[in-house]
């Protein structure tokens, strides 16, 4: 049971990075491979201002949060927005080169070795049926799902949140119906950053935080992204809770130096069977 | 030539098509009509194999040709052109009529990179020459492809389909988006190929452009045949009058 | 055009050598997982020469140091590895940090008859023996055994091990699962992790099903402060046991409450005050330790005595033998006694190693520091 | 049929045999034969993506595949070991065959993450089937290779070899491109919907291309086995991949040249910035972004402009 409990906390920090990429893919229609590195960038911050600057921590969540809009944005208008042929390829590369570049200078700003931040409520283990879990990962599900929903009501309820979903729908239409979707764009970045922030903060006390440790979780959110149906936001969440509880089911019944290959092989397997993801509508092809 | 018997789909219980029959007789042009939404293109997408139909049956030349692979459609001799075009910016006039001959011809890989077919590849620059005259786009033959207007990309279109010698030739919208002077060398050319003996199908709403060629006339609606006939007959059709109407009154 | 341009621009480079110093190399993994055994290898190779040749150097003649990261990529490693014998015609070379890369230039070092002093652990550096090989850094099984020889007075008899996948943590295990069988240990569990996996509870329910009397961890970086961490929230009944890669400072600040209690092989660097006054080694660890530590402002490493071991020994070699690569590899293999940061060093012909398990000592984590288990 | 580009084919010989003449120092060599992989690995990965529109992030699965079944059949078996790089090519061809055909049904997005988790798979496996592979710590038993009786040893002896071919691939690649195939595959890449109903059995075309590519892959990845004389898993994981994403990209997709000039400059790149280290992978990165925003079309779209102007004017 135990690997429910874990891969239920680890799954939900790919749920909140696999919201990122849905959220850009369904604005600008490309993967970003630099997604998993705003969540480094989370843990970073946060060890910044708390650590260096000793800043309390209820100042320091809203600063770190604030500066992911900021780094969202900025991305969008150097990397993005910049491209002078803007297809598919193109952007998809340009977000590998940025990746490259915010992982090089995490190492020159925050050094190779890994940080530790510690935990923002005090330590205690919960006993569950057959596990347990500690208080700061019932924070990380907590925090995430929180973050999901609030990220929902934004989109149904609130007139930008709408503006997005138009765009998601049909970008001509939009930009007709007086959405500028280049703004919109920019704050899809913004966005992004954000929830790959909020991840980084409240999964550092965890697993610390390395300048390399965007690789892993950006792949296994995008994993988590495709598991779902790439664009699909609750498709997104339920793929990063499976493949979290997928990872911690085959490391507990297999060889464990198997497990990522079986937790691909689901993957691969659900994708044959359902081209389109778990979730994913299948596009009406124009023809 | 094509003959259509029974053939319905549903799209998630929306009854896209139902109980359609007709046939495109030999060498004849047929015209298949009916207001946005009445199933036309869903109707092509099912003669070509992109769709699949839920019952009925497609004979081609007395062969059953239900469900099959697009692509062996196509090698039974039916060539298509798109609503949306679907030409390669990158590539050349000439290079994108190849298309039609590839799929066509199924030239050997191996020859050809060892370049060991010249005589076979000569004669296909001839065709593609021949080609480009008859559709009368060989003046464009050195420009871009995003130089080029809209008329002379559907001629582009038209000229590939015809590349691959089809028995049938399915079109789909042919007329739309081209200027008076356009359709009139459009119209030109199709009699042209009803004259070299390949049968045509096409989706039309140009009433003047469907009168003066089609010599037979199908009408959808709903995803039904209201009315079928020739033109006058069709015409005067109370239903089809009904279809229309109410299609511009929407 | 670019890349005619680009033979140009490589031609200039390939005629710039000189010789004039003694001229060192080092492959050292300052990027990649391996970074932080590889920086401190960096930081007091650099420390080093800087001193020497503040002292006058060797014989009077400078040391230039030409040092190159591998990103923990053997391919690099191997690319890196010519690059200093073909570009910068060194003399002999330290490094690579990791066993996999070290292994990969072996038969390198041969061809170009280069002296390599690897400061990675794998056995398979020195065995077969290779007369251009050298290792500084004591083997796997040296410190395996040190931890049986533990658990065996405590008569603790079924092991669990958990190690990483990686270059380390599988050698590490084949000494596990190789000295285990010679010392009559039973491995109940044999399990696995990656470097950038971010939670164990998996791996450690299942070990923990398996009831062992101790669980024996062999990873570096972050990783084996994630298992000390989630061993604690599964209140597992188990002594928990490190390897030497943990033997930094980091994993304690990391670790935190989780680290106490910890038993791991190390070397006497990480307790070098705490050592008795009687101890040989004493002096020299307290001093590399405060020069270090006041250089570079943070705690050293165990992995930084490597480096510390290797030049040692290659600066010895150079005093006596010169530059002459045949008289280097024998004044290498003609030291004895030298007293360096894992133990005394005994190189001959046949031990390009020099060391044995009392390379090691046991040290318990207690209130957020070393503590010498056993002298 | 397009005419064959001879003056690009006898500049790239005129390299071959320049850079042998000139460069005499082994490192140098060696980065060179380093390019030379890269450059077959990069175009392979052109083919898929920018004639076919394949986007295959596991082709440093099919390059381990193929270093590692050329080793250990030769080392196991005693089969000699340009026979048993043939054979490992084979093998992988066929094992892309299998891997390709429910993969290739995917596009786009779903594809990339297909592909990159079989590329995850086979690392997983190199690294654990240690019996085989030697584990994460790497092969060691590889044989000398052998070639029709002939040792080959030693940077110069093996540039001559890899630098042959390289050259036979840039011819084949060359030939290839100015077939009719590679209209063929364009047209795939533009319209799926089009090639379909023009007869093209797309997804056959789409797996023999995929397969195909997979053993020249594994091929060159044989050859580089013997050549390092030492293999490891890391060699072989999704960041070579990558990187053989942005080499095709910085050196520009769908021509024949592209995927040469990107592994020649990403491979050459690092070496010159061995002594800014803490700086590299930013510079890298820059030099990523700032091509692929500039220079759509690659650096190899670059050089054509630039020559093409020349010419005109």
């Amino acid at each position: 049971m135990q690997f429910i409990y874990s891969g239920i906390t680890s799954g939900s920090i790919f749920a909140l990075v696999a919201l990122g990429f849905n959220i850009i893919y369904n604005t600008t229609g490309i993967i970003n491979f630099a997604q998993g590195e705003f969540v480094m960038i989370g843990g970073m911050l946060i060890y910044t201002l708390l650590s260096i600057y000793g800043i309390p921590l209820f100042m320091a969540v809203p600063v770190a949060l604030l500066l992911a809009l900021i780094i969202g944005i900025l991305f969008d208008k150097i990397f993005i927005k910049l491209v002078k042929v803007p297809n598919e390829i193109n952007l998809i590369t340009v977000t590998i080169a940025a990746a490259t570049i915010i992982r090089g200078l995490a190492m020159v700003i925050w050094g190779r070795n890994t940080l530790n931040v510690s935990g923002y409520i005090p330590y205690s283990v919960i006993s569950f049926p057959g596990g347990s879990l500690t208080s700061n990962s019932l924070l990380v599900i907590a925090v995430s799902l929180l973050t999901a929903f609030s990220l929902s009501l934004f989109f149904k309820k609130s007139s930008l949140g709408k503006a997005f979903r138009a765009c998601y729908n049909d970008k001509m239409a939009a930009s007709i119906c007086g959405v500028d979707v280049g703004h919109i764009r920019m704050l899809a970045f913004g966005i992004a950053a954000f929830l790959g922030v909020v991840a980084g903060i409240v999964t550092a006390p965890i697993t610390y935080v390395t300048y390399t440790d965007g690789v892993m979780v950006g792949l296994k959110g995008f994993a988590a992204a495709i598991l779902g149906g790439l664009g699909n936001f609750w498709g997104g969440v339920a793929g990063g809770l499976l493949l979290g509880i997928f990872e911690g089911f085959f490391a507990s019944i297999l060889p464990s130096g198997y497990k990522d290959a079986f937790a691909f092989l689901i993957i691969l397997f659900v994708l044959f069977l359902r081209p389109m993801g778990l979730f994913g509508k299948k596009k009406a092809e124009r023809l | 030539m094509l003959q259509i018997n029974q053939v319905s789909i549903t799209f998630g219980g929306l009854k896209a098509l139902e109980n359609v029959s007709f046939k495109v007789p030999d060498n004849s042009i047929t015209a298949l009509i009916g207001p946005n939404g009445a199933g036309k293109t869903t109707l092509f997408n099912i003669i070509t194999g992109f769709l699949k139909n839920n019952t009925g049956q497609i004979e081609f030349e007395n062969d059953d040709i239900t469900n099959l692979p697009p692509y062996k459609i196509f090698e039974k001799g039916i060539a298509r052109t798109f609503q949306n075009l679907n030409v390669i910016k990158e590539l050349s006039l000439p290079e994108n009529l190849l298309l039609g001959i590839i799929g066509k011809d199924k030239p050997s890989a191996l020859k050809s990179m060892l370049r060991l077919n010249s005589s076979y590849w000569n004669s296909v620059t001839e065709r593609i020459n021949e080609c480009m005259v008859l559709t009368g786009i060989q003046e464009w033959q050195n420009k871009k492809v995003n130089e080029m207007p809209y008329g002379i990309l559907k001629n582009l279109e038209m000229a590939r389909a015809i590349l691959s010698y089809p028995k049938l030739l399915l079109l789909d919208e042919p007329a739309a988006g081209l200027n008076n002077n356009e359709k009139e060398i459009l119209i030109e050319l199709v009699t042209k190929l009803k004259n070299r003996g390949i049968t045509i199908f096409m989706v039309e709403h140009d009433m003047n452009f469907v009168s003066t060629l089609a010599d037979n006339v199908v009408c959808l609606n709903y995803g039904r045949v209201i009315a079928k006939g020739t033109y006058q007959e069709i015409r005067n059709n109370s239903e089809v009058i009904k279809a229309y109407l109410g299609d511009t009154d929407a | 055009m670019k890349k005619l341009l680009l033979i140009g621009m490589l031609l200039i480079f390939a005629t710039g050598s000189s010789f004039a110093e003694y001229r060192l190399g080092a492959l050292f993994s300052t990027t990649g997982p391996a970074s932080f055994l590889g920086m401190p290898e960096k930081q007091t190779l650099e420390m080093l020469v800087e001193k020497t040749n503040k002292n006058g150097g060797i014989n009077g003649e400078k040391i230039e140091l030409f040092m190159y990261d591998t990103r923990g990529v053997d391919a690099e490693a191997r690319k890196k590895f010519i690059r200093l014998v073909k570009r910068d015609n060194v003399n002999a070379v330290i490094g690579p940090t990791r066993s996999g890369s070290t292994l990969a230039i072996k038969d390198l070092a041969e061809k170009f008859q280069v002296p390599l002093l690897s400061c990675a652990s794998s056995d398979k550096i020195i065995n077969p023996l290779n007369k251009y090989v050298f290792k500084v850094a004591p083997s796997d099984k040296h410190a395996v055994r040190k931890i049986y020889f533990y658990l065996k007075t405590k008569g603790m008899e079924n092991i669990a091990i958990l190690t990483a996948q990686n270059g380390f943590g599988d050698s590490g295990r084949d000494a596990l699962l190789s000295e285990a069988e010679k010392m009559g240990l039973n491995i109940v569990a044999d399990e696995k992790f990656r470097d950038n996996d971010r939670d164990m509870t998996s791996q450690l329910t299942k070990i923990s099903e398996r009831n062992p009397d101790a669980v024996i961890c062999w990873g570096v970086g972050p990783a084996p402060a994630i298992v000390a961490k989630n061993f604690k929230q599964l209140q597992i009944e188990a002594e928990l046991i490190m390897s030497h890669g943990v033997a930094s400072k980091k994993f304690i600040e990391l670790a935190g409450d989780a680290a106490e209690g910890i038993i791991l092989p190390a070397g006497r660097l990480l307790v070098a005050e705490k050592l008795p006054d009687s101890s040989k080694f004493k002096s020299m660890l307290v001093d590399y330790k405060n020069e270090y530590e006041s250089t570079f402002g943070e705690s050293v490493s165990t992995f930084g005595g490597h480096a510390y071991d290797a030049f040692m020994i290659i600066k010895k070699a150079l005093l006596t033998a010169g530059k002459d690569k045949e008289k280097l590899i024998k004044s290498m293999e003609e030291i004895t006694d030298y007293i360096g940061t894992y133990g005394i060093f005994n190189f001959s012909k046949k031990d390009h190693n020099g060391l044995d398990k009392d390379a090691f000592i046991l040290i318990e984590i207690r209130n957020g520091d070393w503590e010498l288990l056993e002298s | 049929m397009k005419k064959i580009n001879y003056l690009f084919l006898f500049t790239i010989l005129l390299i071959l045999v320049l850079t042998k003449l000139l460069i005499k120092n082994e490192y140098y060599l060696s980065i060179v034969i380093f390019g030379l992989f890269n450059a077959i690995n990069a175009s392979c990965f052109n083919i898929l993506l920018g004639y076919t529109g394949i986007i295959s992030l596991g082709q440093g699965a099919f390059y381990g595949i193929g270093a590692y079944c050329a080793v250990i059949t030769a080392a196991s078996y005693g089969i000699s070991p340009s026979i048993a790089i043939l054979m490992a090519s084979f093998f992988s061809g066929i094992l892309a065959f299998v891997v390709g055909y429910p993969t290739l049904r995917l596009h786009g997005h779903y594809l990339a993450m297909a592909t990159l988790g079989f590329g995850m798979i086979i690392y997983v496996f190199m690294n654990e089937m240690a019996f085989l592979t030697g584990g994460p710590s790497g092969f060691l038993d590889i044989n000398k290779f052998t070639l029709l009786g002939m040792s080959i040893y030693g940077e110069s002896e093996f540039y001559i070899f890899v630098a042959s071919m390289f050259f036979v691939f840039v011819v084949m690649f060359e030939l290839f491109d100015k077939s009719f195939l590679a209209y063929k595959l364009k047209f795939i890449k533009e319209s799926e919907f089009a090639s379909k109903s023009f007869g093209i059995n797309i997804f056959r075309t789409k797996l023999l291309t995929f397969s195909l590519v997979a053993a020249i892959t594994a091929f060159n990845g044989g050859v580089y086995a013997y050549y390092a004389g030492f293999i490891s898993p890391v060699s072989f994981n999704f960041h070579y991949s990558i990187q053989l994403l942005t080499m095709a990209i910085v050196g520009g997709v769908g021509s024949v040249s592209g995927g040469i000039v990107g592994a020649a400059i990403l491979t050459a790149l690092p070496e010159f910035m061995t002594a800014i280290e803490d700086y590299e992978m930013v510079l890298y990165g820059l030099f990523l972004a700032v091509t692929i925003i500039f220079l759509p079309e690659g650096l190899s779209g670059l050089f054509k402009k630039i020559v093409g102007k020349n010419a005109s004017n």
